[in-house]
């Protein structure tokens, strides 16, 4: 593989870890409130499915998305800044974590209500196919949202309209404390896309070279008209589901092997294994990483907080009492 | 994400003569003209295509535009409203039919969770012109679970805007104003007023979407109400004239927001006020408006504002209980003349 | 097959078929009002499976539901008064044609927004399993019904949690106006329930005693603890969807040919070749049906009206306003 | 379908020594205590089980009372509350866990259109002895989607009760009359409230699930309050107090029925009235309230009922707009002010 991309991938990846890791900080110093989902493990799925898109094409993620942001094109200042709820923030400060956009970039969030993110991929995807526009959606959702009714409702007419849309599964196994075979029938997340005729594989979502074969397959799949697909990724969260949960109910065997084939470092040792990227290469991208993420704390701390608490509820302000004095 | 700029209801396309329309026919025109107007304008629902919708209100548009445009949806309410949101945020301009309010509670996560609070969330990034139009109301021995009224609910959620047109004129302007305008807004259709006639002109100039109308004056007593109520309360108003009070009726055509300078300065002339209304009195529409009424018109009521509602249970099949659960003319006569009475003592 | 059984599917078959008329034409009459949803043409789905249940099990319908009600025990007078809206219907006159119950039975409706009856009904298996009961519950639902969020949500937590259901399928190919093929990506609806590891099949819908072997090996499997299993009857209705609804959309050529294979003909046909009924015990059943659907009628129409518009709300007669004047 | 018949409140079970608790610890007790009398009592929800809730108030059941008893869930909220409804139906006495509020716009269709509906389609055959937890309000930073308030949806609906616990004491006595009740009910709990302290003792006789309770006593006026902004008025009655002004505080704890013959009293003695409430103002809980205690209390009013709600936006997430988008102490001072002034005056 090309050199460049590698170095995308790693830098990526990179990113994500120390990113997450910052807003961990910050958290625990209470500059960050609210629920913090981080990514920590499960980098791999969204560099890997993300970079394998077209610039042009639309993201809808969940509230575990700052990387997905960020890998998008969302600067990690404004994701930062978000954070901590200022107004220099990618969504102003008004909607956190669990609320990141970016309309110029098509990062269309950020939602914290499981189940939320299928329709509204969908309904890009109507949109896009109705204008027969060439760009397709990346819908990311988690195994336990795969139980909500809307994945059954949406996987039906997107596959009867052919939609475009790539359905990722980011299957970390668990549902918060529940573990997959507790909440799911049948824990093959990519088995229920036949029942829609749907195209469907696993993948394995610690290897980002892997997710990232498998996303060009399948975007191509979609970008050429014949529909949805779903890629369900295996991959594993390695804190708690949120800031707030220890996560006591994984065995410390179960982590221990997971991180055993963590995506990022598996990555790296292939990537000079290969002779991808040199040591000195992947020790710029540390220093560049780590400057960047610096950046962001500090403009995030720095930046001024949102003032206008009426703003933007309706497209004009809206007097609910007709004009009362 | 662009979206195409819309010219003013008023001018929309060009006239049909028609003197006398029913009210599906009048909300028929005003989606032929916006999808005319604007190829971004599409609708979703069940059975609104080859069906031509359960009230004929989507008649014919699916041979005129194409299933793209009129798409007929499998029974997936939450997500085909979802959808809705998800093509707004592209670039359209969706209209999405739930086939009654009823089914609407299947899709209140996408509503309320969803459309209404984007933009805010999204720091006024995101855009929802997304219209969600319902019918609904107690129709005719429909049963417990097709009565369900929801304005209560919708009311209360910062983000949307909510109108209530009962007739063919206002459902033309009002339909047509909410598919111009870059906000979630529902619109509440009654299901027992389809196929009602009433004047219609699609020149006339339309007025602000959220205002009310007053159907008839009077000096006595203001009898506010929306939907089927308004000709219950015209009924009461006739029969309380010939005993020598003059009610005025107010039809309130928008819940959120409410038109309140009109109800104060019809209040200021009667200092009396009655809501009526459809839906259930305990935390219905009504105790919104009558609690605002009584601290801004305090001064100028000589009794606080009354309620005449939906008796407090499950519609019920049987025709009489049905009809003695919603408010009927003789109900509105005694409150009136309670709060006259009242005030009068 | 026993001269018996077969004399219960034709009695059956004929009750549902001119109670459904008789019906229509009170319907037509102004004597019963709202929806009325008829299930001429679909007479041996309810027939065949609800004879092959034991009379302890319970069942949970849709709203086209009076021959379920009637084959599983509510007398066809309480049915017809109920559409009447009389006292004396199986709900009192509260519920209407929809809403049919009868707690003694265990025939616990009569639900009229499309997927409600999954989860009630999987709700009384989990009790049921939960209690260790050897009753099981038989779940009712249409082709439309099965692309609600409802089916995929409980049909997860049935197979998860091995609870005794046997959903059946009323494809008879439309929601309202919409065919099939326009609803759902894979009409083949017992295919579905792969994607939940559940056992499903599809059968003639048209043929009573078909419907009935398969609901016994289906009914078998689940009372012995093997979880829910799903059964998909190809059928038809003859009439529109509700008595509102003509039906305009179909084909003629369509409805004859489905007419063709009438369940009720086709069976009395049979009945007599293979000498399970004869001539005479036919037309007597023809009559027997005849006078109970008079009879239904008659008491409908004779019966009181309810007259208390606020009972049966609460447990209790609740002041909303604790005891205010 | 038989059900297990049950003793009173009051005299459930032993006592354990415990003259302080936090609320989770209060709702624990009341569902151990349930299940342990009643093994038709059992539990339903998303990680109340292996996990111990999200707020730790099933912590401990599952290992006492097993799996079946306490039972995880998938994330399908309108399915395992309909599934709640039709294990009530054949005798249990499920408790539905919604992991908050926000999810149960989900679940609506179960609880508005179902669950609240059966009795009285069903002519009285059938009964659904369902409780619905669910923990809501305006926490701390969740955002928009995880700050919806439900009050003024579930308070219209015929067949529902609604209760809002907001001590250890009142959590306990509550909940527990919730669950030997025979009709579905919502317990609303507030997220911020789970961890704090308050007495408590399980032997002490309840009072009627619905009644409200006067927190503080006062002359002056009288405020209504709920859930946290209880503290929130007990807090400004302090400041009034040493301003001279005695504000009389009454903690609603329920919202369907309401109490209203202890509003009524409070306001004979005080003549004004304001309440207090997180969830939006337009078409809020606080609606019913003003609009009903104007129309029975007119007389004794000196000023029409005055309401301190929440700002009419989506929640933000940026902590200083959070805080000044639900009332706090000085709206409520500023509102007592005016309405003492307005009627001194
Ligand atoms: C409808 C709904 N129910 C419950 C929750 C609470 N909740 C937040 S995340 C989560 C688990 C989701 O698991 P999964 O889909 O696997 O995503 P993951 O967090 O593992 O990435 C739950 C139950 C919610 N946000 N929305
Ligand atoms: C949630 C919901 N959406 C829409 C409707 C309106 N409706 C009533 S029956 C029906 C079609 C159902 O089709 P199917 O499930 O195949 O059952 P069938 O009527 O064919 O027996 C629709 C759309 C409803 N009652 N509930
Ligand atoms: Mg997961
Ligand atoms: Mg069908």
């Amino acid at each position: 593989m090309q050199r460049k991309l590698a170095r995308q991938f790693l830098y990526d990846m990179v990113l994500a870890r120390q990113f997450e890791q910052a807003a961990a900080e910050q958290y625990t110093e209470g500059n960050i409130g609210g629920f913090l989902h981080l990514y920590p493990g499960e980098e791999a799925v969204a560099v890997g499915s993300l970079r394998a898109a077209d610039p042009g094409d639309y993201v809808v993620s969940t509230y575990r998305e700052h990387v997905h942001a960020m890998v998008w094109g969302v600067s990690p200042t404004a994701v930062m800044a978000e954070l901590f709820g200022r107004a220099t923030g990618c969504s102003g400060g008004y909607g956190g974590s669990m609320h990141l956009y970016d309309a110029g970039h098509r990062f269309l969030g950020g939602y914290a209500i499981v189940g939320e993110t299928f329709a509204i991929a969908a309904g890009v995807a109507y949109w896009l196919r109705m204008t027969e526009s060439a760009q397709i959606v990346l819908c990311y959702f988690g195994d336990g949202a795969a139980n909500q009714g809307t994945f059954h409702e949406t996987l039906n007419m997107a596959a009867l309209w052919k939609l475009p849309v790539l359905f990722v599964c980011e299957n970390n196994r668990y549902q918060i404390g529940t573990e997959i075979h507790r909440h799911s029938a049948v824990p093959d997340i990519y088995r229920h896309a036949s029942a829609y005729g749907i195209d469907g594989r696993r993948v394995d979502g610690m290897d980002v070279v892997a997710v990232y074969e498998a996303a060009r397959t399948a975007l191509q799949h979609v970008r050429s008209g014949n529909g949805p697909y779903l890629i369900e990724c295996e991959t594993y969260r390695y804190r708690g589901h949120s800031m707030a949960d220890p996560g006591a109910y994984r065995s410390v065997l179960e982590l221990a092997e997971l991180r055993a084939r963590d995506p990022l470092e598996t990555f790296r040792q292939r990537a000079l294994a290969q002779g991808w990227l040199s040591e000195a290469e992947c020790g710029d991208v540390d220093k560049a990483v780590e400057a960047v993420v610096t950046e962001a704390v500090r403009f995030a701390a720095a930046s001024p907080q949102p003032t206008d608490l009426g703003r933007n509820v309706y497209s004009e302000p809206l007097d609910l009492y007709g004009g009362r004095p | 994400m662009t979206r195409q700029r819309n010219d003013s209801v008023g001018s929309i396309g060009t006239a049909r003569p028609a003197p006398e329309l029913e009210v599906w026919q009048a909300l028929n025109i005003a989606l032929d003209r916006a999808m005319e107007r604007d190829s971004g304008v599409f609708i979703l629902g069940e059975d609104v295509g080859l069906f031509g919708g359960s009230y004929r209100v989507t008649q014919g548009l699916y041979a005129k535009y194409g299933e793209w445009r009129v798409r007929d949806t499998p029974i997936s309410e939450n997500s085909f409203v979802g959808m809705g949101v998800g093509a707004a945020l592209a670039g359209g301009r969706p209209l999405v039919e739930i086939m009654t309010v009823n089914f609407a509670l299947l899709a209140l996560d996408s509503i309320i969770n969803i459309a209404a609070k984007l933009r805010y969330m999204s720091g006024g990034q995101l855009e929802v012109p997304l219209v969600v139009r319902m019918p609904g109301g107690v129709a005719k021995q429909l049963g417990a679970q097709h009565s369900q009224r929801l304005e209560h609910v919708l009311v209360n959620v910062p983000g949307l805007r909510v109108v209530v047109p009962g007739t063919p004129q206002d459902s033309f302007w009002q339909l047509s104003q909410a598919i111009l305008a870059d906000d979630p807004i529902i619109v509440l259709e009654h299901e027992l007023l389809y196929f009602t006639k009433g004047p219609f002109d699609a020149e006339m100039p339309a007025p602000p979407m959220h205002s009310a109308a007053v159907r008839r004056e009077g000096r006595d007593v203001t009898l506010m109400a929306w939907h089927r109520m308004v000709s219950v309360c015209l009924d009461a108003a006739g029969q309380l004239s010939a005993r020598g009070i003059e009610a005025e009726v107010i039809d309130l055509r928008s819940l959120r927001p409410i038109d309140l300078p009109l109800l104060r300065a019809s209040v200021q002339k009667t200092h009396r006020a009655i809501v009526i209304e459809e839906d259930c009195r305990f935390g219905g529409v009504g105790a919104e408006i009558a609690a605002t009424l009584n601290e801004v018109a305090y001064a100028d009521l000589k009794s606080p504002v009354r309620r005449v509602a939906a008796s407090d249970v499950p519609t019920p099949y049987n025709v009489e209980l049905e009809r003695a659960s919603i408010p009927r003319t003789q109900d509105i006569l005694r409150a009136v003349e309670e709060v006259v009475g009242v005030s009068a003592g």
